[in-house]
C-alpha cells in the first residue's frame, strides 16, 4: 500500500473561506493509502514547504497530494519540494481547490463536498504515479542560423564570440539582406552600408562561422540539441574556389534585361551577377533562367572572358547534411505589394514607387547614381507625396498589424528628399505618426520643422495620372478640408509581411506562425525569442515587424538562449513522454502514421527470446508527450508516462461513483 | 468449380509456390463450409468451393505470416481484408498468393438471402418474419431514424445475451492485436463479470478500433452464436468512414485516424 | 434526496485547463457538478476511457481543448475531431443520449466561456436524466 | 412406505442418492398424461411460485433460455436453444458474496436467498450436463455450496427431442435414448397433442402430486414412447466408438496430429461457453469505490490464453495446439478417468456454432 501524505493549503482565505478544510483533510485521511493528512495557512511559503519536508521524512510518505490552487502555478513548486525531501518529484499530484472550487463556487457544503473529492481524485491518481526519471540527451554544440539579414548576422557573430560554432544560411548570393538595400539609417542617418559591412566581413573572416549563401534549408528532423538538417546548396555555375571576384564576367555579359531584385526592379542585373558591390561573399552567380546559355546553349561568354577559369556551367545543386544543436530563424520580411490598392492605381502608375525603390534611388551606389529620378521621364521630381500606412492597419487589405518602421522611414526618406533637392516640396499623409523609439519623436519634429516637410493626416482618395504630373486627392482631417496635390511622385510606405515561404519553413520546423504569418514566440512577455520547439528560437522581423535596433538587440537575445542551451553538458528531458510496450504492440504502425513530430520509428525488436518483430519504438528526446499515438493504439501497448491509462482510469472511477 | 481451385491449389503446391493452402472444405452438412489447411498434394481434393464458403479466411494470415500462404477468397470483403493486412504490416505480400472466386461466388448467391446464406439454410424455419420485424436488416439510417430510447432499448436487449465468448473478434481479420485490450489488468477496462453494460462497451470499443478497417465481412456477424447484429454497426462505421472523410477501407487510403484536415468538421465542436 | 448529476470534464493543459483557471481568477461561478481531470491534449482522449466514464456510472462527460490551430502540439486537437466526430455518432447510434456527451474548445483566455459551457452541458444533462 | 420416512432428509445429498436408487432399482417410473392445454396450465401455476425458464425466442435464429411470465412465451419449436441451460444453475456470473469495509472491519454479504425455480423445456442432453456437473461440484468430500444452492432449488422438466440434427451425437454415450432421463426431474415426451410424463426424481414427483392435470399413462401410451424412441434411434447419425477413442488419446498426448488439427482453430471461447458440461471458471474481485466490492465467479475457458497465464507472464498453454488438446484431452480422456464418464452429452452446439466449422467428431475420430 502507497503512503501518501495529504496537505491542504488555506491559500489565507482563499480557499479556506470557502471550503471547510479540516473536513476536506479528515476525509483525506479515511482514503486508502493515505497515512497522513494536513493543512496549512501558506502551503507554498517556506514554513509550509518545510512542513511538507518534515513529514515526508518523519512518516516515510512515499507520495504528496497537495491541495491548492492550480496545478500551473505551483506544480513545480512542490515537485521541487518533494524532491528535496528524497521523493521522486513525480510522484506528486495538486488538487486544484482554488481556481477550480473556492474561486468559481459560493455555496460552502457543495463546494467542500467537491473539494473532497477533488482530492480524493489527486491520491487516486497519485498512487498510481509512477517515479519518472529524467531523460538526458546529447548536445551537438553548433548552431544554424536561417537568413542572413542583420538579424542573422548579429545572431550568428554572439554565438560565434560565445564559441560555438555557426552555420549561417542565406538563399541569395550574399548575406546583407534589407539593411543592405538601405541608403541611411532612422533616426542617426548613419550610412546602412558603412555600419553593415563591416558585420559582414566579419562574419565571412569568423573561424567559427561557416557560410553557406546562395543555400535553403530544404528538410529538419531530430530535436533539440540534436536536429539534422538538410540544405540544398544550389549551383552557382561559379567555383567558389576559383573566383577572384574581378568582375569582368558581369561586365561582358550580354544578358541584361532581368530586373534586379536587390534594387527593388527599378533597374535590371546582368545573369551572371553579384547582387552589390559590397557583397559577401563577392563572387556571382549564374542566374540560370536569365542566362542564354541555359536556354539556347550558345554564349559562354563569361567562362570565357574569366581569368579564373571559374565559371562552371556543370555544378548541380549540392545537398549537405548537418547536425546542430540549435536553430535561429532570421528569415526577415517582403514589403507588402501595393499594387491590391486601387485608389493608388493598382501599382500601374509608373511614378507611384515604393519607399525601398526611392531607398535605392536616393543610394548613391545605386542604378541612379543617388538623384531621384521619376521612373516615366526620368525627370527629378519637385513635390513628392509620401503615403503611410499601405498594407499595414488596413483590415479591409488583411493587414490589421503596425508594421512599426514605416512611419519612421517615411520621414527620413523626406528629410533625405529635401536635404537632396532643397527645392523640392515633400508632403505627408499619415494616419498617426508611431515615434516610440529612442530619439524617433525628436527625429519626427525635426523633420517637420527643420526641413519643412508638411504632414497631413487623412487618406489619399485617388491618385490621378495627368500629362505630366500626378493628381493626389485626399482628405485633411484635422482641418476637414478635400486636398488636391499636383505631385511629381508619390511614395507609398509599404509595410512589412512575412516572407512568402515562411509557412513552409515553420512547417519544416513545426514552429507555429500566427494569423498574420509571424512565427509565434513561445511567450508574447517571458519567452520572446523562444518557440514552442524547443531549441529553435527566433530573431528578426519572421517573429514580428521591428526596426533594426530591435532586430539586433532580439538577436542578440537569442545567441543568449543558444549559448545557455549549447553550454549545458547534455540536455534535460521531461520524461512525461510516450513509452511502447513491445511485448504489446502489434506493429500496426497507428502512431507511426499519427505522431505530429515523427517521434515514433518502427524498428525489429527481440520482444521474446528468439521471436523478433518490427515494433514501434519513441525517441524519447523528441517525444513531446502529446498522447496521440496513445489515442491511436489499439492494442493499447503505448501509453504516455505521467498521463497513463492507469492513472485516468483511477481518476474516471473516483468521480463515477460518487 | 471446385475442380479448377483444387487444380490450382495443386499446381501451387506441387511447385513449391506456397507451403500450405487455406481453403474451404465440407463442414458438418452440405450447407457449411469449414476453412482447411492444405499441404499435401494429395489432400487438395478436399477443396471446396461454394456459395456457403462464408468464413473470411485472411483471419489466419497474420496467425501463419511467416509461411507462404495460398488463400481462396470467396468475397470481395475477403480479398480486401488481405489488402488491409498487407497495408496495416501484418502480413508480407510475396508471402500470400490469393486464389480469388469471388467472383464466381457472387452469380451464384444471389439467388439466396445474404443471412439465409451466412447463417446455413437448414434452419430456414419462418423465422425470416421475426427477423425483419426486430430490425435485423434495418438499413442503418432507418434505425438512425429511431428515437434516442428505442435505440438504447434495442441495444441493451441485444447485448445482454452477449457471452463475451470474443468469437467475433477472434474471427476478425483487424482483430490482430498480440493481446487485446480486455485482457489488460492494469488497468483493468473491463471487468470478468459480463452484463450488458459492459458487453456494449466492448463491441463499442471493438468498432472503435476496427473503424476504417473493417471491411465489412460479415465474420463476426455470422460467429456471434446468439446472432447479436454486429452487422449493423459495421454498416454504421463503415458509413460515419465515408460520409466524414470520404473513407473507404480497404482502398489503401491513410487511415482517417493517422491524419486530419485543418478546415473538415468545423461545425462538429465549437 | 435523489443524487445529483455528476460529469467528467476532461481538459487540455495548455488551454482549457487555464481557461478553466481563468474562470476561477475571474470569480465566475458555475455549478459544483463537474471534476475536472486533467489532460495533456485532447489528442491523448482516448474513446475507450469516455465510455469508461459512462459505464461507472457517470451522468455526463464533457472533452475540452484548444481551438483549432492553437493545439500546443500543433495538431492534436485535429486528431481529437476526428476520433470525436466517430465516437459521438457511434455513441448516439447505440442510444447514449447526445446531451450525456459534448467536446468544445475553450482557450486559455476564455474563462467567461468556460462557465458558460459548464452551465450549459449541467442543464443539458439534467433535462435528460429527468426524462429518464 | 420406505421411502416416506426418506422423504424428509435434509441434505440434499440423501435426496439425491434416493432419487437415483429409485432408478437403479428398477422401480416401475410413475408414467402420466398431460395435454398441451393442461401443461400451459401446469406452468402458469407453477410461475405464482417459481421462476420458470424456457426456451424462448429472443431473435431472428435466437433461442434461449430466460424467465418467462407466461407459457405462451415458450417456443417449442426450437431443436435447442443457443446456449445450454447450464447458465440457470451455473451462471455464466455467479456473485459469490460481495463485501463492504466498514468501521467494524470487513464486512460480508452473502446474496439473497435463492428463489426456487424451474427449468422447463430443457433437453436431455442439456438434463444430463446437470447430472455431470453435480458430480463434479460434489467430489471427493467438496461440495460446492454456491452450485447447489441453485441446483437444489431448481426442478427440470424436460422435454424429449424428436427430430435430431446433424449436429446431434448424444447416441455415442451409453445412457442414450431420446427418453433419457439423467439430470431431469421430470420428463416429458411429446405424443401429438399431450405428453407421456415420467417422473425421475422426487423433485419431479412435487410436481406431479397435485394431480389435477395429469391422467396416469395407458399400454397404448407406452407403445407410442417405444415407437418414438425407436424412429428418433433411426434418425440419429452413426455412433462414436468412445471406447476405442478413449484408449487413442491415452497415447495420443505427443502426437504429431495436433499439430495439424488445431489449425482452423481461431481460440475463441465459444465452444466451452455454448457447452452444457464446460465448468472451468475465475474467480475475480470487483471494486465498487473504495470501500465496497463484490466477489465474482465467472466462466472462464481452456481457449484463452489468459487461462493458464501466470502473472510472471509464463503461460504452459501458450500455444494454439496446447489449448486445443486440452479441450479434446479433458473432455474424453482426463475427465474420464476421473469420473468414469465423458465430460460431454452429445449436444452438437461447439459443432453448429463453431465459426470455423470445427467438428468434435471428426477431431476424436482421427486422433491416434
Amino acid at each position: 500500500m502507497s503512503k501518501t501524505g495529504v496537505f491542504i493549503c488555506h491559500c489565507g482565505s482563499n480557499i479556506a473561506g470557502v471550503v471547510a478544510v479540516e473536513k476536506v483533510v479528515e476525509s483525506a485521511k479515511t482514503l486508502p493509502g493515505v497515512k497522513v493528512a494536513m493543512d496549512y495557512k501558506y502551503m507554498c511559503s517556506d514554513p509550509g514547504q518545510n512542513l511538507i519536508i518534515n513529514t515526508i521524512k518523519e512518516q516515510a510518505l512515499d507520495r504528496v497530494v497537495v491541495g491548492s490552487c492550480s496545478p500551473r502555478m505551483h506544480e513545480n513548486t512542490f515537485r521541487m519540494t518533494i524532491e528535496r525531501a528524497g521523493l521522486n518529484p513525480y510522484r506528486l499530484e495538486i488538487a486544484n481547490l482554488r481556481e477550480h472550487v473556492s474561486w468559481v463556487h459560493s455555496e460552502k457544503a457543495s463546494a467542500t463536498d467537491k473539494a473532497i473529492k477533488l482530492v480524493e481524485l489527486a491520491v487516486a491518481k497519485v498512487r498510481r504515479n509512477e517515479p519518472l526519471q529524467k531523460i538526458y540527451a546529447e548536445i551537438e554544440k553548433r548552431a544554424l542560423v536561417i537568413g542572413g539579414g542583420i538579424a542573422g548576422i548579429q545572431a550568428a557573430l554572439d554565438i560565434a564570440a560565445n564559441g560555438y560554432k555557426v552555420t549561417l544560411v542565406e538563399r541569395e548570393p550574399s548575406i546583407g539582406g534589407r539593411m543592405s538595400q538601405l541608403d541611411k539609417t532612422f533616426p542617426t542617418m548613419d550610412c546602412s552600408a558603412c555600419i553593415l559591412t563591416p558585420k559582414m566581413v566579419a562574419v565571412a573572416q569568423n573561424k567559427d562561422i561557416t557560410l553557406l549563401t546562395y543555400a535553403e534549408v530544404e528538410q529538419v528532423h531530430g530535436y533539440v540539441g540534436n536536429f539534422e538538417v538538410n540544405i540544398n546548396k544550389k549551383a552557382r555555375f561559379v567555383s567558389m574556389t576559383k573566383c577572384i571576384g574581378c568582375g569582368v564576367c558581369t561586365e561582358k555579359c550580354p544578358s541584361k534585361k532581368r530586373l534586379s531584385e536587390f534594387n527593388a526592379n527599378i533597374a535590371t542585373r546582368k545573369a551572371i551577377y553579384t547582387p552589390f558591390p559590397q557583397a559577401v561573399p563577392n563572387i556571382p552567380v549564374i542566374d540560370k533562367d536569365s542566362c542564354m546559355y541555359f536556354a539556347t546553349g550558345k554564349c559562354k561568354v563569361c567562362e570565357k572572358v574569366c581569368p579564373a577559369g571559374a565559371v562552371d556551367y556543370t555544378q548541380e545543386d549540392e545537398i549537405i547534411t548537418e547536425k546542430f544543436g540549435a536553430i535561429v530563424v532570421a528569415t526577415g520580411y517582403d514589403l507588402y505589394d501595393h499594387s491590391s490598392y486601387g485608389e493608388y492605381g493598382y501599382g500601374e502608375i509608373p511614378d507611384v514607387i515604393t519607399g525601398l525603390q526611392l531607398e535605392r534611388m536616393i543610394n548613391s551606389g545605386g542604378p541612379t547614381g543617388g538623384h531621384i529620378k521619376r521612373p516615366s521621364d526620368g525627370k527629378e521630381p519637385e513635390t513628392v507625396v509620401f503615403i503611410q500606412c499601405v498594407g499595414s492597419r488596413d483590415d479591409a487589405k488583411g493587414k490589421p498589424y503596425c508594421s512599426r518602421v514605416c512611419c519612421m522611414y517615411t520621414a527620413k526618406q523626406a528629410l533625405l528628399l529635401r536635404e537632396h533637392y532643397p527645392n523640392s516640396k515633400a508632403i505627408v499623409f499619415y494616419m498617426d505618426i508611431r515615434a516610440a523609439g529612442k530619439g524617433y519623436e525628436e527625429f519626427i519634429q525635426r523633420v517637420q520643422t527643420e526641413y519643412g516637410v508638411l504632414y497631413l493626416r487623412g487618406r489619399v482618395s485617388r491618385i490621378y495620372e495627368k500629362k505630366d504630373h500626378l493628381l493626389v486627392k485626399g482628405v485633411d482631417t484635422l482641418s476637414g478640408n478635400q486636398v488636391e496635390i499636383k505631385a511629381d511622385m508619390v511614395v507609398l510606405a509599404t509595410g512589412l509581411k512575412p516572407k512568402k515561404e515562411a509557412q513552409n519553413l515553420a512547417q519544416l520546423l513545426h514552429i507555429g506562425y500566427d494569423q498574420n504569418g509571424f512565427y509565434t514566440e513561445l511567450h508574447p512577455k517571458l519567452a520572446p525569442v523562444e518557440t514552442q520547439i524547443a531549441g529553435v528560437y527566433l530573431a528578426g522581423c519572421c517573429q514580428s515587424p521591428k526596426d533594426i535596433p530591435d532586430t539586433v538587440a532580439q538577436s542578440s537575445a537569442t545567441a543568449a538562449k543558444v549559448g545557455a542551451l549549447l553550454s549545458k553538458e547534455r540536455l534535460e528531458i521531461e520524461p512525461m513522454i510516450s513509452e511502447v510496450n513491445p511485448l504489446l504492440c502489434s506493429g500496426c504502425r497507428m502512431c507511426y502514421n499519427a505522431c505530429p513530430y515523427g517521434a515514433i520509428e518502427m524498428e525489429d525488436t527481440e520482444i521474446r527470446r528468439g521471436e523478433i518483430r518490427c515494433v514501434a519504438k519513441v525517441l524519447v528526446s523528441v517525444c513531446k508527450g502529446c498522447g496521440v499515438c496513445v489515442a491511436g493504439c489499439y492494442c493499447k501497448a503505448i501509453d504516455l508516462k505521467g498521463w497513463t491509462d492507469r492513472q485516468l482510469m483511477e481518476q474516471i472511477k473516483v468521480i463515477s461513483y460518487c | 468449380m471446385s475442380k479448377t481451385l483444387q487444380e490450382t491449389a495443386r499446381n501451387l503446391l506441387a511447385e513449391n509456390k506456397v507451403e500450405v493452402i487455406i481453403g474451404y472444405a465440407q463442414g458438418y452438412d452440405a450447407f457449411h463450409t469449414r476453412p482447411v489447411f492444405i499441404s499435401n498434394v494429395e489432400d487438395v481434393s478436399k477443396l471446396i468451393i461454394n456459395e456457403y464458403c462464408t468464413n473470411n479466411l485472411s483471419v489466419y494470415l497474420p496467425i501463419h505470416k511467416k509461411l507462404k500462404v495460398g488463400i481462396v477468397t470467396a468475397k470481395e470483403q475477403d480479398l480486401a481484408s488481405i489488402h488491409e493486412l498487407i497495408n496495416e504490416h501484418q502480413i508480407l505480400e510475396e508471402n500470400v498468393i490469393i486464389i480469388e472466386a469471388a467472383k464466381q461466388i457472387s452469380s451464384l448467391s444471389s439467388e439466396l438471402g445474404e443471412a439465409q446464406r451466412d447463417r446455413g439454410i437448414d434452419e430456414e424455419d419462418g423465422r425470416q418474419e421475426a427477423w425483419k420485424k426486430r430490425g435485423y436488416d434495418m438499413a442503418v439510417e432507418e434505425f438512425e431514424k429511431l428515437s434516442a430510447k428505442e435505440r438504447e432499448t434495442f441495444w441493451d436487449k441485444e447485448f445482454e445475451r452477449c457471452i463475451r465468448c470474443y468469437a467475433c473478434r477472434q474471427v476478425c481479420p483487424v482483430c490482430y492485436c498480440p493481446d487485446c485490450f480486455v485482457n489488460r489488468t492494469m488497468p483493468k477496462y473491463l471487468n470478468e463479470a459480463v452484463d450488458m453494460n459492459k458487453n456494449k462497451l466492448f463491441s463499442l470499443v471493438r468498432m472503435l478500433h476496427v473503424f476504417g478497417r473493417c471491411m465489412d465481412c460479415r465474420a463476426c456477424n455470422n460467429a456471434c452464436p446468439v446472432g447479436i447484429p454486429l452487422r449493423l454497426l459495421t454498416k454504421k462505421i463503415a458509413k460515419d468512414a465515408l460520409e466524414l472523410f470520404g473513407y473507404v477501407s480497404g482502398q489503401g487510403q491513410e487511415h482517417p485516424f493517422s491524419t486530419f484536415e485543418k478546415d473538415e468538421l468545423l461545425e462538429e465542436i465549437r | 434526496m435523489e443524487k445529483d448529476i455528476n460529469i467528467i470534464g476532461f481538459l487540455c493543459n495548455w488551454c482549457s485547463y487555464a481557461g478553466a483557471d481563468l474562470t476561477g481568477l475571474n470569480r465566475i461561478i458555475y455549478p459544483t457538478n463537474i471534476k475536472i481531470v486533467r489532460i495533456p491534449c485532447t489528442g491523448r482522449m482516448d474513446p475507450v476511457l469516455i465510455m469508461e466514464a459512462f459505464h461507472n456510472g457517470a451522468d455526463g462527460v464533457l472533452v475540452s481543448g484548444c481551438h483549432p490551430g492553437d493545439c500546443h502540439y500543433t495538431e492534436g486537437n485535429y486528431y481529437w475531431r476526428r476520433r470525436h466526430a466517430v465516437l459521438k455518432r457511434l455513441l448516439e447510434f447505440l442510444g447514449i443520449d447526445e446531451r450525456r456527451f459534448q467536446a468544445t474548445w475553450v482557450s486559455a483566455s476564455e474563462g467567461k466561456r468556460f462557465a458558460e459551457v459548464v452551465k450549459k452541458v449541467v442543464d443539458d444533462v439534467r433535462s435528460w436524466k429527468k426524462n429518464e | 412406505m420406505l421411502f416416506v420416512l426418506l422423504l424428509q432428509p435434509t441434505t440434499y445429498n440423501l435426496q439425491q442418492k434416493f432419487s437415483v436408487n429409485l432408478l437403479l432399482l428398477g422401480m416401475s417410473i410413475m408414467e402420466y398424461t398431460i395435454t398441451t392445454n393442461n401443461l400451459r396450465s401446469l406452468i402458469n401455476d407453477l410461475l405464482k411460485e417459481h421462476i420458470v425458464y424456457a426456451p424462448k425466442l429472443v431473435s431472428a435464429n435466437t433461442v434461449l433460455y430466460k424467465t418467462i411470465v407466461s407459457f405462451d412465451e415458450y417456443d417449442s419449436t426450437a431443436l435447442m436453444t443457443n446456449t445450454s441451460a447450464k447458465s440457470m444453475i451455473y451462471p455464466q456470473t455467479n456473485r459469490l458474496f460481495e463485501f463492504a469495509k466498514t468501521t467494524d472491519g470487513m464486512v460480508l454479504k452473502e446474496d439473497e436467498e435463492v428463489k426456487k425455480s424451474i427449468i422447463f423445456g430443457c433437453r436431455p442432453c442439456d438434463a444430463k450436463g446437470f447430472s455431470l456437473l453435480d458430480n463434479l461440484f460434489d467430489w471427493k468430500g467438496y461440495r460446492d455450496e454456491s452450485y447447489f444452492s441453485r441446483r437444489d432449488k431448481t426442478t427440470i422438466i424436460s422435454i424429449s427431442c424428436t427430430a435430431p440434427q446433424s449436429t446431434c451425437f448424444c447416441n455415442s454415450f451409453e445412457d442414450w435414448g431420446a427418453t433419457s432421463k439423467v439430470g431431469s426431474d421430470l420428463l416429458l415426451i411429446p405424443m401429438g397433442d399431450k405428453y407421456l410424463v415420467e417422473v425421475v426424481t422426487e423433485k419431479g414427483k412435487k410436481i406431479t402430486e397435485d394431480g389435477k392435470y395429469f391422467e396416469p399413462a395407458t399400454e397404448r401410451d407406452a407403445a407410442i414412447k417405444q415407437e418414438i424412441e425407436q424412429s428418433v434411434a433411426e434418425l440419429m447419425p452413426k455412433k462414436l466408438k468412445l471406447g476405442e477413442i478413449k484408449e487413442n488419446l491415452d497415447t495420443a498426448f505427443e502426437s504429431p496430429y495436433w499439430d495439424r488439427v488445431h489449425l482452423p482453430c481461431l481460440k475463441c471461447n465459444l465452444c466451452t461457453f455454448v457447452c452444457p458440461t464446460c465448468y472451468c471458471f475465475d474467480i475475480s474481485e470487483c471494486p465498487k469505490g473504495y470501500s465496497n466490492g463484490e466477489r465474482n465467479r465467472t466462466w472462464d475457458s481452456c481457449m484463452s490464453e489468459q487461462f493458464t497465464k501466470m502473472a510472471g507472464g509464463v503461460n504452459p498453454r501458450s500455444d494454439s495446439k496446447r489449448r486445443f488438446r486440452q479441450r479434446v484431452m479433458h473432455k474424453f480422456r482426463y475427465h474420464v478417468d476421473n469420473f468414469n464418464e465423458y465430460l460431454c452429452t452429445g449436444c452438437g452446439r461447439c459443432i453448429k456454432y463453431c465459426p470455423v466449422g470445427i467438428d468434435i467428431r471428426r477431431v476424436l475420430e482421427g486422433a491416434k
